[in-house]
C-alpha cells in the first residue's frame, strides 16, 4: 500500500512549523529595526535646502554664536530661525555674488520668505520649549548634535518620546554648567558634577516625566 | 431512522459520511449563500465605520457605549457553552457531552471570533488598537494594567487560543479518520496535513488523553474567569448599574444559560438535517435543557438580588436605577428580559417540553433574545441616566448600529456551515471508545 | 502689525494626523472607493508598528522679523469693542500678529478684567469665511475704485442739492468721532437725514446706571441686569460683591415675564405677563404714594421692605418695558431717595438722532430718498412687519450697505461694502461710565474693507482717510493737551484715555405721573417678543460659537421656540414639542412650543434672530422670523395672540433634557433657617476606608472653586473656554445627538413647584478628582495624574474606548464621534490657539485647567527659580467671568485665594460621596428670602 | 539483531482485549520495541507496553510557572519601575489589579506548552510512517487493533516473532516494510 506522504515530510512537516516561528519573529525584529533605521529617523541624513547653509562654515570656522541667528532660543518655545534680515548683514558686504546666495538676495528684494525644509520636526501634539531647557542648562548639543561639524544640517538624534524621558529621567547625566550651553563641546558624564547642576538649578525631577509637561 | 446497534465501522461509516458525502445538498448552499449575505452586510458597515469614525453608530454623551459592547458581552457569553461542555462536564465524567462537545466548541470559537471584533470596532482610533498591545515602543509607554479592558484583552485573547488548540487537539484523531476515509487524493491530502499523521499509537493516545484532560483542568477556571473579567468591565466601574459585586458569577451564570440556548437553536436544527437523532438523542435535549433551566435560575436570582440590594442598600441612585429600568424611558427592555429570561424558561420543567425540538428552539430562541436584552438593559440602560440629571440622555441605535450586529450573525452561521460541511462535527474516536464500551455494558 | 500668514515655525494647528500615514486619521469628506482602500491598507499597515516617518514640514522666516515680536511668545494689546452703542474695553492676546483670544482689559472701568458671552465671541466673526470678502455691486464683485466712480458723481450732486434726499441709517454708535463725523457729513449737506434703528438695543425710555453694590434692597421689574446689555459686566460684579458680604448681603426681587438671569438670582421671584406687570409697577407707586394697603402681602412684605432701605435700595425697569413702568420705577426711587445714591439717571440719549426707521421708510415710500447710507444693521431683516423696508428700497436709486456680512440688507441693495472687523480697525468707543478708549487694530483687514470712519471720511472727501489719522486726528481735536504723544500713547496703551470723567448726569423731569388706575389686565394670550439673548437681533446669527451656546435657562441651541408656561400650556392644550402656528394682528409664523416652568402665565415669549435667509451658511434657515410679528407701534408684543396647534414632536436641539435636581443636590443654598454648616455638610468617606494609602502631593496642587452665590449662569466661561482651548462646533444634528463638547457647561435647574420654581445655575467643568474614576478605566493611560494634582488628557494616546468618560460621574468628558474639527477653512486656521493641540477624529477631551497657562506660568517661574504666584495662572473659564465666581490657585499654598474659600463654610464637593475626591468644589448659593414671605 | 528492508511484524486484531493480552506477552517475552495501533484510547495498553509516564504534566506546570511569574513581573516592570505614573490616585503597585493578567498568562503559557510538549514527546507532526504501509491498515484501523513488534527489537527474528505473533490469535499478521 502506497504512503500518502513521501518521507521527506517527516522533516518537511515539523520544519515548516518552526520556520513559521521563525518568520513571525523575524517580522517583529524587521520592524523594530526599521522603526529605529536612520530611514525612519532621519539620523544623520543631511537635508537639502534652497540655500546650502553650512553650520560647519559659520560655527566652527567663522565661531558666530548660535544665538546670533536663533534670536528666541533662550526666551522663547521656538529657537527661531533668522530673518532674511539677519543673512544679509553680512552678505550684503561679503560673498555679495555668490550664485549660492541667490535666493538670499531674491528674497531681499521681492520679499518673499525664504523656505527652510525642517529638520527637525516634532508632532504638533507635542510642547517643547527651547528656553527652559537652555535655561537649567542643557546645551545645543544634546539634542542637535555637533552642528559644527555639518556641511547640512542633520537630525543627530531620534527624537522619539523614549528619547526624551531617557534625559527626563536623569538629566543629571546631560546638564552641563550655563556658561558651556552653547558651546560645541561633547559632556563628559560626570555623576558629581551633574547632581551640584541639578541643585544650583532647582530642577524638580519629580514631574519632569508628567504627561503635562510635553502634551497639552 | 433504524436503531441498530452501532459498531465502531458504522459509526466511523455514518459521522465521516456527513463530510464526505458528495455532492454539496443544494439545501446548504442556499443556507450559506443567505448568510454571507451578513458577511457582506458586515462589510460595508464596517467600511462605513472606519471611514466617518464611530459616530456613525447611536453612542452620545452619556450613552458612550451602545451596540458594540451590548453585541460583545452577548457573543462572549454565547461563546462560553463549548467550553463548558468539553472542559468541564469532560471533568465531570458527563459521558453525554461526547456526542455534542465538537460542535459546541466550534461554535464558541465563531462566537468569540464575532466578539473579538467589536472591542476593536468601537474604539474612536482603531488603528493604533495596538496601544492595548505591551511591547516595548518608541515611547516607553505601557497598558494601564488596572483598566478591565486590558484585562479583557488578555483574557479574551487567551479564550481564544486555547479554545482553538483544545478543539484542533481534539479534531486531530479524526481529521486521521477522514484521511483515511477520503477518496479523492487531494482531500486525503488536506486531511492528512491536519492529521499531523496521526496513526492511532497507544502510547500517542496515553499522551494525548493526558494532555486533553490537562487542558480541561486549564480550560475549566479559564471558562469561569473569562466571563468574570468581562463582568469587570462594568463592575470596577462606579455606575450605579454597573458597580456590583455579584457580577462575576451571575455573569457567568447567564454566558452559560445563553450559550446552551445557541446549542440548542444551532443542535436541533442540525440533528435534524444530518439524521442524527440516534447520535444526539432525546436524552441530549432533556440534560442541555436542564443545564439551561438551572443557569437560568441563577441569571434570575442575580436580577432578584440586583433589585434587593438597590432597595436594601437604600441608595438612592440605586433605587432610582431599579426603578428606572422597570419604568423608565426604556421600561420595554427590561420587560423583555424578564420575560424571556426568568417566565419562559420555567416551562422547562416540564419533560415534555424538555424533549420535544419545536417548542425547546422557540424557548432557545426567546432566551437569546432576552439575554441581548439584558446586555442592553445593563449597559445602555445603566448610562442613560446617571448621577447628574442635567447630563442624562437617551440612546438609539442606527442604521449602522443594527447592520453591525446582524452582520456579525451573518459572519457566525457562514462559518457555522461551513464547519459542519468540512469538518467532522461529532468526535468520531471518542464516539467509538463509547460504543464498544456501552455496548459492553449491556 | 504684522501679516496675518501663519508665522515662521510656529506650530501649524490640525496636522494631528501627521502622527500616522497622510490620511490614515482624517477621512476626506469625498472619498472614491480606490483611495477609501488605499487608506485601509496604509493605516492597517501601520497597525503593524506606526513606523512612519513625519512629513517634511517648511519653516518660512519673516524678512525682517518686527520688533517685539519673539516667535512662540504671545503679545497683548488693549483695544474696545462697540457693542449695542456700549463700549467695553479688552485685552487682545496676539500670537504671531494672529489675534487669538479676547479677554477684558483690567485697567478699564467697566470691563475690569471681565468679558461678556459676545466679546469673547467676537473673535470667531473676525475669521468666519462667510464675512463678506469684497464690495458688491448689484450681487456682482466690485472694487473700491469701482464703488468711487460711482460715489463721487453722487457727491456732488449732493453738494448742489445740500443733500437733499441723502438718507443715513446708523444702529447704536459708541463712537465719539464716528458721532462726531455724521455730524459733520450733516453740517455739510444740512438737507441730509440721519435715522437710528437698532432691533436688539432700541431707544431707551430712560436711561440709567445702577449702583448694584450699595444697594441692599434690588426690584426688577422685568430688568435684565446681567443679561447682553451694555452694563452686564458692571453689574453681575457689582451684584456678587454685593451677595458676598459676610452679613447683611443684599436682596433681589425679580418681577418678571421670561425668567432671565436676574430672576434666576433672584430670592424672590414672581412673573408676571406684560399687562399685569404694568398694573403690578403702578399699583406699587399709588400703594406708596398714598400708603393704601396693597392688594397682596407679597407686595405689601416687598414695600416694607423697600421702606426700611431708604436710599439703600434700587428699582429698575427693563429697557423692554413701557415708559410707565419706568416713570413708575423712576417715582419709587424718587420717594425713596435713592437717585444718586444706588441709581442715576442720565439724560435721554443726545448721540441719537430723533427720526427712526418709520420715519426713512415713509420717505422712501414716496420716493424722497434718491440715496440711502446704510452703516451695519439689517433693515430688510430686523425691521417691523408694518415697514416693508425692502419693498421701498427699491424705489430707492442709489442705495449703500456697509457691514460685515452680504446680508438680506446687502442683497436688495445697490451697493453693498464690506465693513471691517473691530479687531481689524482704529476707532473709539465711549464706556457705559462715559469713560473712552481708543479701539486699535491687532491685525491687517483679512479682505479689502473698510471702517465706518474712513467711509465718512471719503464721504466728506477728507485727506488723510485712513483709520488711524481720523481716530488719531480727532482726538487731537477734542483732547487739548501740552504732550499730546504721551497722552495718546498711554491711551492706546491703557486702553482708556486719561480723561476726566463726564459730569454727573441729573434726573430728567419727571414726566406726567401716571394714571393712578392702572389700566385692566389683559384676558387674552399676550405676545411677548425679545432679541434672543445670544444671537439677538440676528446679527450674531453666523456666529457658530453663539448658536450653540445654550440658551438661558432653556439651554436651547441653534433654534428660537414660543415659549409658554406650564399652565398656559395646559390651557391651551398643547405638549412641549408642538408645533403651533402663532398669530398676531393677522401675521403669523411656524414655531415649537417650549413649556417652561418659570414663564409668566398667559403669554407666549419668542426671540427674534432666528428665520433668516442672508445669514450664510452657519445662520441660514434655522428657527423662526419673529419679525414677521413684530409691528412698530408694538415692538415688544401686545395682547390680542392666538396659537393653533398644527403639528408635534418636534425635536429640539437642546443641551439638557431634564429640568429638576431628581431629589438631588447638585446645587445646595444656604439660607437663614438653613445654615451652611448643615447644607454643605461634606458626607465624605474617611481616608482610611480605602486599601491604598492616599497619594502625596507637594504642590502646588491646583484647585478651582466655584461660588454659586455670585454666578449668574451666563455662560461666558464656557465660550471662554471654547475660544482658548480650539473646542470645535458640531452642529445643530450633533446637538441633537448630545455631541456638543463644551468643557465647562451650566446646568440649569428649576427646583420646587413647577408652576413658580427656584431657577438655579451651576458651571461644571472637570472636577479634576484626585481618585480619578477615569483614569482607572483607559487601557492606554490616555488620563492620568501629573504631579500638581491634574487630571491630564493625553489626545496622542487615546484609541478612543469612551470607558473614561462611562465611568465620570460628572459627564464632563467630551467625544470626538466624527471629524468636529474644520480643517478646510483658512481663517479658522488662524484663529486657534497655537499652544492647544486640536483634536482629532476618535479621542476625549475635556478641561485641562487650562494646562497651557499653567506651563507657561511654570516655565517662566522655573526660569525665575521661584514659586509660582497666586493668581499668576488663570484659567479662561476664571478670567472671563464677569461675576469673578470662579476662582483657581494652589490649594496647598495657605496664602492663595482658592485656598481660603475652600476654608468656607459653604465648600462642598458634588458627588463628593463617591470619594473621587474632586479639586474642583462649589460654594454654597446663599439666599437672602425675606422672613415675611414665605 | 536488525533486519533490513522490515520495518516490523504487525499483527491484527478484532477485539482491545486480544490487543491487550498480546502487548502483555509480548513484554514478557522480552520484546521492548513494540507498539499498538488502536482506533481509539485504549485503557491500560501503554503500560502494558512499558509506558509509565507520560511526561506531559510537568511540562504544563512549567510553562504555567512561568507565564505566571512573567506575566506579573511583566506588569509591576512597566507600572512601578520602567515609568511610574499615578493613576487615579491609585499606588504604582496596585497588586490586586495585576492579578486577572498574570492568572489568564499562566493559564495560556500553561495550555500551549501542553498540546507543544504531547506533541513533541510523541514525535508528531510525521505524515510518513512504514505502518501506514500495513495492508488494509487505512480502511480497518478505525474498527481493527494492531500490535506491532519492530525489526529494531534486538530479539527481532522473522520466524520466531512471526510464530509469537500468530500465537496471540490475530485476524492476520502482516511484515511491515521500512
Amino acid at each position: 500500500m502506497p504512503q500518502l506522504f513521501q518521507r521527506y515530510t517527516n522533516t518537511l512537516a515539523p520544519a515548516s512549523i518552526v520556520a513559521v516561528f521563525i518568520a513571525l519573529s523575524a517580522a517583529v525584529w524587521g520592524m523594530h529595526a526599521i522603526i529605529f533605521s536612520p530611514y525612519a529617523t532621519e539620523v544623520g541624513q543631511p537635508v537639502s535646502q534652497v540655500v546650502p547653509f553650512s553650520h560647519q562654515h559659520h560655527v566652527a570656522g567663522l565661531g558666530i554664536d548660535c544665538r546670533y541667528c536663533h534670536t528666541g532660543v533662550e526666551t522663547s518655545a521656538f529657537a527661531g530661525l533668522p530673518a532674511t534680515e539677519t543673512c544679509m548683514t553680512c552678505h550684503s558686504q561679503i560673498w555679495r555674488d555668490a550664485p549660492m546666495l541667490e535666493p538670499v538676495r531674491q528674497s531681499w528684494a521681492t520679499g518673499q520668505p525664504l523656505h527652510w525644509n525642517r529638520v527637525h520636526n516634532l508632532p504638533d501634539y507635542v510642547y517643547f520649549d527651547h528656553s527652559i531647557h537652555i535655561q537649567k542648562g542643557v546645551g545645543c548639543i544634546s539634542c542637535h548634535g555637533r552642528v559644527d561639524r555639518m556641511p547640512l544640517m542633520a537630525k543627530s538624534e531620534t527624537l522619539y518620546m523614549r528619547w526624551c524621558l531617557d534625559c527626563h529621567k536623569a538629566p543629571e547625566d546631560h546638564l552641563r554648567p550655563k556658561n558651556e550651553v552653547f558651546v560645541m563641546k561633547d559632556i563628559v558624564p560626570d555623576e558629581k558634577r551633574g547632581v551640584a547642576l541639578l541643585r544650583a538649578e532647582e530642577i524638580d525631577k519629580t514631574h519632569l516625566q508628567d504627561c503635562s509637561v510635553c502634551h497639552r | 431512522m433504524p436503531t441498530t446497534v452501532q459498531t465502531c465501522e458504522t459509526l466511523s461509516e455514518r459521522l465521516s459520511a456527513v463530510v464526505l458525502k458528495r455532492p454539496t445538498k443544494l439545501g446548504w448552499f442556499t443556507c450559506i449563500a443567505i448568510s454571507f449575505t451578513g458577511v457582506l452586510m458586515l462589510n460595508v458597515a464596517i467600511s462605513w465605520l472606519l471611514l466617518r469614525g464611530v459616530g456613525v453608530w447611536g453612542i452620545n454623551e452619556p450613552v458612550a457605549w451602545g451596540f458594540a459592547i451590548v453585541n460583545f458581552v452577548w457573543w462572549i457569553g454565547i461563546g462560553h457553552a463549548g467550553t463548558f461542555i468539553s472542559a468541564i462536564l469532560l471533568l465531570l465524567h458527563q459521558h453525554w457531552r461526547t456526542s455534542i462537545n465538537r460542535f459546541t466548541e466550534a461554535m464558541t470559537l465563531f462566537a468569540v471570533a464575532c466578539a473579538a471584533l467589536f472591542p476593536l470596532l468601537h474604539l474612536g482610533r482603531p488603528w493604533v488598537f495596538y496601544f492595548l498591545v505591551p511591547y516595548p515602543d518608541t515611547m516607553r509607554l505601557w497598558p494601564q494594567w488596572r483598566s478591565p479592558l486590558v484585562w479583557d484583552v488578555f483574557a479574551v485573547s487567551t479564550y481564544f487560543t486555547v479554545s482553538l488548540v483544545y478543539w484542533y487537539i481534539g479534531l486531530v484523531p479524526d481529521l486521521a479518520t477522514m484521511r483515511d476515509r477520503a477518496t479523492r487524493r487531494w482531500i486525503k491530502v488536506i486531511y492528512g496535513i491536519g492529521a499531523l499523521g496521526w496513526r492511532g499509537s497507544a502510547k500517542h493516545w496515553a499522551r494525548y488523553e493526558m494532555a486533553y484532560l490537562l487542558l480541561a483542568g486549564l480550560a475549566t477556571p479559564l471558562v469561569l474567569s473569562v466571563h468574570s473579567v468581562v463582568s469587570l468591565d462594568f463592575s470596577v466601574a462606579i455606575l450605579p448599574g454597573w458597580h456590583s459585586t455579584i457580577f462575576p458569577p451571575y455573569f457567568v451564570a447567564g454566558a452559560i444559560f445563553s450559550g446552551f440556548a445557541m446549542v440548542l437553536t444551532l443542535l436541533i436544527p442540525f440533528r435534524k438535517i444530518y439524521k442524527l437523532e440516534d447520535v444526539i438523542s432525546e436524552r441530549h435535549l432533556d440534560l442541555a435543557s436542564k443545564v439551561m433551566l438551572a443557569t437560568g435560575l441563577m441569571v434570575a436570582l442575580g436580577y432578584a438580588s440586583e433589585s434587593w440590594m438597590a432597595w436594601y442598600s437604600d441608595e438612592p441612585n440605586e433605587e432610582f436605577l431599579a426603578l428606572n429600568r422597570m419604568l423608565g424611558p426604556y421600561w420595554p427592555v427590561w420587560w423583555t428580559t424578564m420575560t424571556c429570561n426568568v417566565l419562559v424558561p420555567q416551562l422547562l420543567w416540564w419533560r415534555r417540553i424538555r424533549i420535544s425540538p419545536l417548542p425547546l428552539f422557540i424557548i432557545s430562541l426567546l432566551v437569546n433574545v432576552g439575554m441581548w436584552a439584558e446586555r442592553y438593559m445593563i449597559v445602555v440602560v445603566s448610562l442613560h441616566r446617571d448621577f447628574l440629571p442635567s447630563s442624562w440622555g437617551k440612546f438609539h441605535g442606527t442604521v449602522w448600529d443594527w447592520a453591525t450586529f446582524a452582520g456579525t450573525i451573518g459572519l457566525f452561521f457562514t462559518l457555522m456551515f461551513l464547519f459542519v460541511r468540512l469538518l467532522p462535527m461529532i468526535p468520531i474516536a471518542e464516539l467509538r471508545k463509547q460504543t464498544v464500551e456501552e455496548g459492553k455494558e449491556v | 502689525m504684522s501679516d496675518p500668514l501663519p508665522p515662521a515655525n510656529s506650530e501649524a494647528p490640525l496636522r494631528d494626523e501627521d502622527e500616522f500615514a497622510p490620511g490614515a486619521a482624517e477621512w476626506p469628506e469625498d472619498l472614491s472607493r480606490r483611495r477609501f482602500l488605499q487608506i485601509m491598507a496604509a493605516s492597517f499597515a501601520l497597525a503593524g508598528g506606526a513606523c512612519t516617518r513625519l512629513p517634511h514640514g517648511e519653516i518660512l522666516p519673516y524678512i525682517r522679523q518686527p520688533e517685539l515680536l519673539i516667535p512662540g511668545k504671545p503679545l497683548y494689546f488693549a483695544t474696545a469693542m462697540d457693542f449695542g452703542g456700549v463700549g467695553h474695553g479688552l485685552l487682545v492676546r496676539s500670537n504671531e500678529g494672529r489675534p487669538t483670544k479676547i479677554e477684558g482689559n483690567p485697567d478699564h472701568p467697566t470691563s475690569l478684567g471681565r468679558s461678556s458671552v459676545h466679546a469673547q465671541a467676537a473673535l470667531l466673526t473676525l475669521y468666519d469665511p462667510a464675512r463678506s470678502h469684497a464690495a458688491m455691486k448689484l450681487g456682482h464683485p466690485e472694487t473700491w475704485e469701482g464703488l468711487l466712480g460711482e460715489l463721487l458723481p453722487e457727491i456732488e450732486k449732493w453738494k448742489e442739492s445740500a443733500g437733499a434726499g441723502v438718507h443715513l441709517l446708523t444702529q447704536r454708535i459708541a463712537s465719539p468721532t464716528l458721532v462726531a463725523q455724521i455730524q459733520q457729513f450733516l453740517k455739510k449737506f444740512p438737507k441730509a437725514q440721519w435715522h437710528f434703528h437698532d432691533a436688539a438695543f432700541p431707544r431707551s425710555p430712560m436711561p440709567v446706571t445702577v449702583h448694584l453694590e450699595q444697594a441692599r434692597v434690588v426690584l426688577s421689574l422685568d430688568a435684565e441686569l446681567f443679561g447682553y446689555g451694555g452694563a452686564n459686566v458692571p453689574n453681575a460684579l457689582a451684584f456678587a460683591k454685593a451677595r458676598r458680604r459676610d452679613e447683611n448681603i443684599s436682596r433681589l426681587y425679580a418681577v418678571e415675564v421670561t425668567p432671565t438671569f436676574t430672576g434666576a438670582m433672584a430670592d424672590h421671584r414672581r412673573a408676571l405677563s406684560p399687562s399685569a406687570l404694568v398694573k403690578f409697577a403702578q399699583d406699587l407707586v399709588v400703594t406708596l404714594r398714598d400708603g393704601s394697603k396693597s392688594s397682596d402681602n407679597w407686595s405689601a412684605a416687598l414695600l416694607r421692605d423697600l421702606q426700611k432701605h431708604k436710599g439703600q435700595c434700587v428699582v429698575v425697569a427693563g429697557e423692554f418695558q413701557p415708559p410707565s413702568v419706568h416713570e413708575a420705577a423712576r417715582q419709587i426711587n424718587e420717594a425713596l431717595g435713592n437717585i444718586g445714591k444706588t441709581i442715576d439717571y442720565l439724560p435721554a440719549e443726545a448721540s441719537l438722532p430723533p427720526s427712526g426707521l418709520p420715519e426713512l421708510v415713509t420717505a422712501m415710500q414716496r420716493g424722497e430718498v434718491d440715496t440711502l447710507l446704510i452703516f451695519g444693521g439689517n433693515p430688510a431683516y430686523d425691521s417691523p412687519v408694518d415697514l416693508p423696508f425692502g419693498e421701498a428700497l427699491a424705489r430707492v436709486p442709489f442705495s449703500v450697505h456697509h457691514g460685515l456680512y452680504p446680508n438680506e440688507t446687502a442683497q436688495v441693495c445697490r451697493w453693498h461694502l464690506p465693513e471691517s472687523h473691530f479687531l481689524e480697525t482704529w476707532s473709539d468707543v465711549r464706556a457705559s461710565d462715559g469713560s473712552e478708549s481708543i479701539a486699535q487694530p491687532l491685525i491687517e483687514p483679512l479682505y479689502p474693507s473698510k471702517s465706518a470712519h474712513e467711509l465718512i471720511a471719503v464721504l466728506l472727501e477728507q485727506v488723510p482717510t485712513t483709520g488711524y489719522d481720523i481716530i488719531r486726528g480727532a482726538w487731537e481735536q477734542r483732547h487739548k493737551t501740552d504732550n499730546f504723544e504721551n497722552f495718546w500713547r498711554k491711551s492706546v496703551h491703557d486702553g482708556v484715555a486719561a480723561l476726566p470723567m463726564p459730569p454727573s448726569a441729573k434726573a430728567p423731569e419727571p414726566a406726567a405721573a401716571p394714571a393712578a388706575k392702572a389700566e385692566v389686565e389683559s384676558k387674552s394670550l399676550e405676545l411677548v417678543i425679545r432679541p434672543d439673548a445670544h444671537v439677538l437681533d440676528g446679527r450674531f446669527a453666523e456666529n457658530a460659537w453663539l448658536q450653540e451656546l445654550p440658551k438661558p435657562l432653556t439651554q436651547l441651541t441653534w433654534e428660537n421656540a414660543a415659549l409658554i408656561a406650564p399652565q398656559t400650556a395646559k390651557a391651551n392644550h398643547l405638549e412641549h414639542g408642538d408645533v403651533v402656528e402663532l398669530r398676531y394682528r393677522d401675521h403669523a409664523i411656524r414655531v415649537p412650543v417650549w413649556v417652561l416652568p418659570g414663564q409668566a402665565e398667559g403669554c407666549v415669549t419668542v426671540h427674534l434672530g432666528y428665520g433668516r435667509t442672508y445669514a450664510g451658511p452657519v445662520g441660514s434657515g434655522l428657527g423662526s422670523n419673529a419679525f414677521t410679528l413684530q409691528t412698530s407701534d408694538a415692538p415688544w408684543g401686545g395682547p390680542g395672540a392666538e396659537m393653533h396647534k398644527i403639528g408635534d414632536g418636534h425635536r429640539f436641539s437642546t443641551t439638557q433634557s431634564e429640568r429638576s435636581m431628581e431629589d438631588r443636590d447638585p446645587v445646595r443654598l444656604v439660607t437663614a433657617d438653613k445654615p451652611a454648616v448643615e447644607v454643605a455638610r461634606e458626607d465624605l468617606p474617611e481616608t482610611t476606608e480605602t486599601l491604598y494609602p492616599k497619594w502625596k502631593y507637594t504642590g502646588p496642587a491646583w484647585g478651582m472653586v466655584i461660588d454659586l452665590s455670585a454666578c449668574i449662569g451666563c455662560s461666558a466661561c464656557t465660550i471662554a473656554c471654547q475660544a482658548e482651548n480650539n473646542i470645535p462646533v458640531v452642529g445643530r444634528e450633533q446637538v441633537l445627538r448630545r455631541r456638543e463638547m463644551h468643557w465647562i457647561r451650566v446646568d440649569r435647574y428649576f427646583d420646587g413647584d413647577n408652576n413658580a420654581p427656584r431657577l438655579l445655575h451651576q458651571p461644571v467643568p472637570c472636577m479634576h478628582c484626585e481618585n480619578a474614576p477615569c483614569e482607572l478605566v483607559c487601557p492606554v493611560g490616555a488620563t492620568v495624574h501629573d504631579h500638581e494634582g491634574l487630571n491630564v488628557m493625553v489626545y496622542n494616546r487615546c484609541v478612543g474606548t469612551r470607558y473614561c468618560s462611562n465611568n465620570c460621574p460628572y459627564k464632563v468628558r467630551r467625544f470626538n464621534f466624527l471629524k468636529f474639527n474644520d480643517d478646510h477653512s483658512e481663517t479658522l486656521k488662524l484663529m486657534r490657539n497655537p499652544n492647544v493641540s486640536v483634536r482629532m477624529r476618535g479621542v476625549m477631551e475635556k478641561c485641562t485647567y487650562c494646562l497651557q497657562r499653567i506651563s507657561a506660568a511654570r516655565i517662566d517661574a522655573e526660569k525665575e527659580k521661584r514659586k509660582i504666584r497666586d493668581g499668576e495662572v488663570i484659567p479662561a473659564c476664571a478670567q472671563a467671568c464677569p461675576a469673578d465666581a470662579i476662582v483657581f490657585g494652589d490649594i496647598l499654598d495657605p496664602a492663595s485665594r482658592v485656598a481660603a474659600m475652600k476654608k468656607s463654610a459653604r465648600n462642598y464637593s458634588l458627588l463628593g460621596e463617591l470619594n473621587t475626591r474632586p479639586r474642583t468644589t462649589y460654594l454654597a448659593r446663599m439666599q437672602n428670602p425675606n422672613p415675611e414671605i414665605g | 539483531m536488525k533486519v533490513n528492508g522490515v520495518y516490523g511484524l504487525i499483527a491484527e486484531f478484532e477485539e482491545p482485549s486480544q490487543v491487550l493480552a498480546a502487548a502483555r506477552e509480548a513484554r514478557a517475552a522480552g520484546y521492548r520495541r513494540v507498539d499498538a495501533y488502536t482506533p481509539y484510547l485504549v485503557e491500560d495498553l501503554a503500560e502494558e507496553l512499558g509506558m509509565h509516564n507520560t511526561g506531559v504534566p510537568v511540562i504544563t506546570l512549567i510553562c504555567g510557572i512561568i507565564g505566571g511569574v512573567g506575566g506579573y513581573g511583566m506588569e509591576y516592570f512597566a507600572a512601578a519601575i520602567h515609568y511610574p505614573i499615578n493613576v487615579g490616585g491609585r499606588p504604582l503597585h496596585s497588586w490586586p489589579a495585576f492579578i486577572p493578567i498574570t492568572f489568564e498568562l499562566t493559564v495560556l503559557f500553561a495550555a500551549l506548552g501542553t498540546v507543544i510538549g504531547m506533541l513533541i514527546l510523541n514525535g508528531l507532526p510525521r505524515p510518513h510512517h512504514p505502518v501506514f504501509e500495513t495492508p488494509f491498515f487505512e480502511q480497518r484501523n478505525q474498527s481493527h487493533f494492531y500490535l506491532c513488534i519492530e525489526a529494531k527489537d534486538p530479539l527481532f527474528d522473522r520466524t520466531t516473532t512471526q510464530e509469537f505473533l500468530l500465537k496471540q490469535k490475530p485476524a492476520h499478521v502482516w511484515e511491515v516494510p521500512a
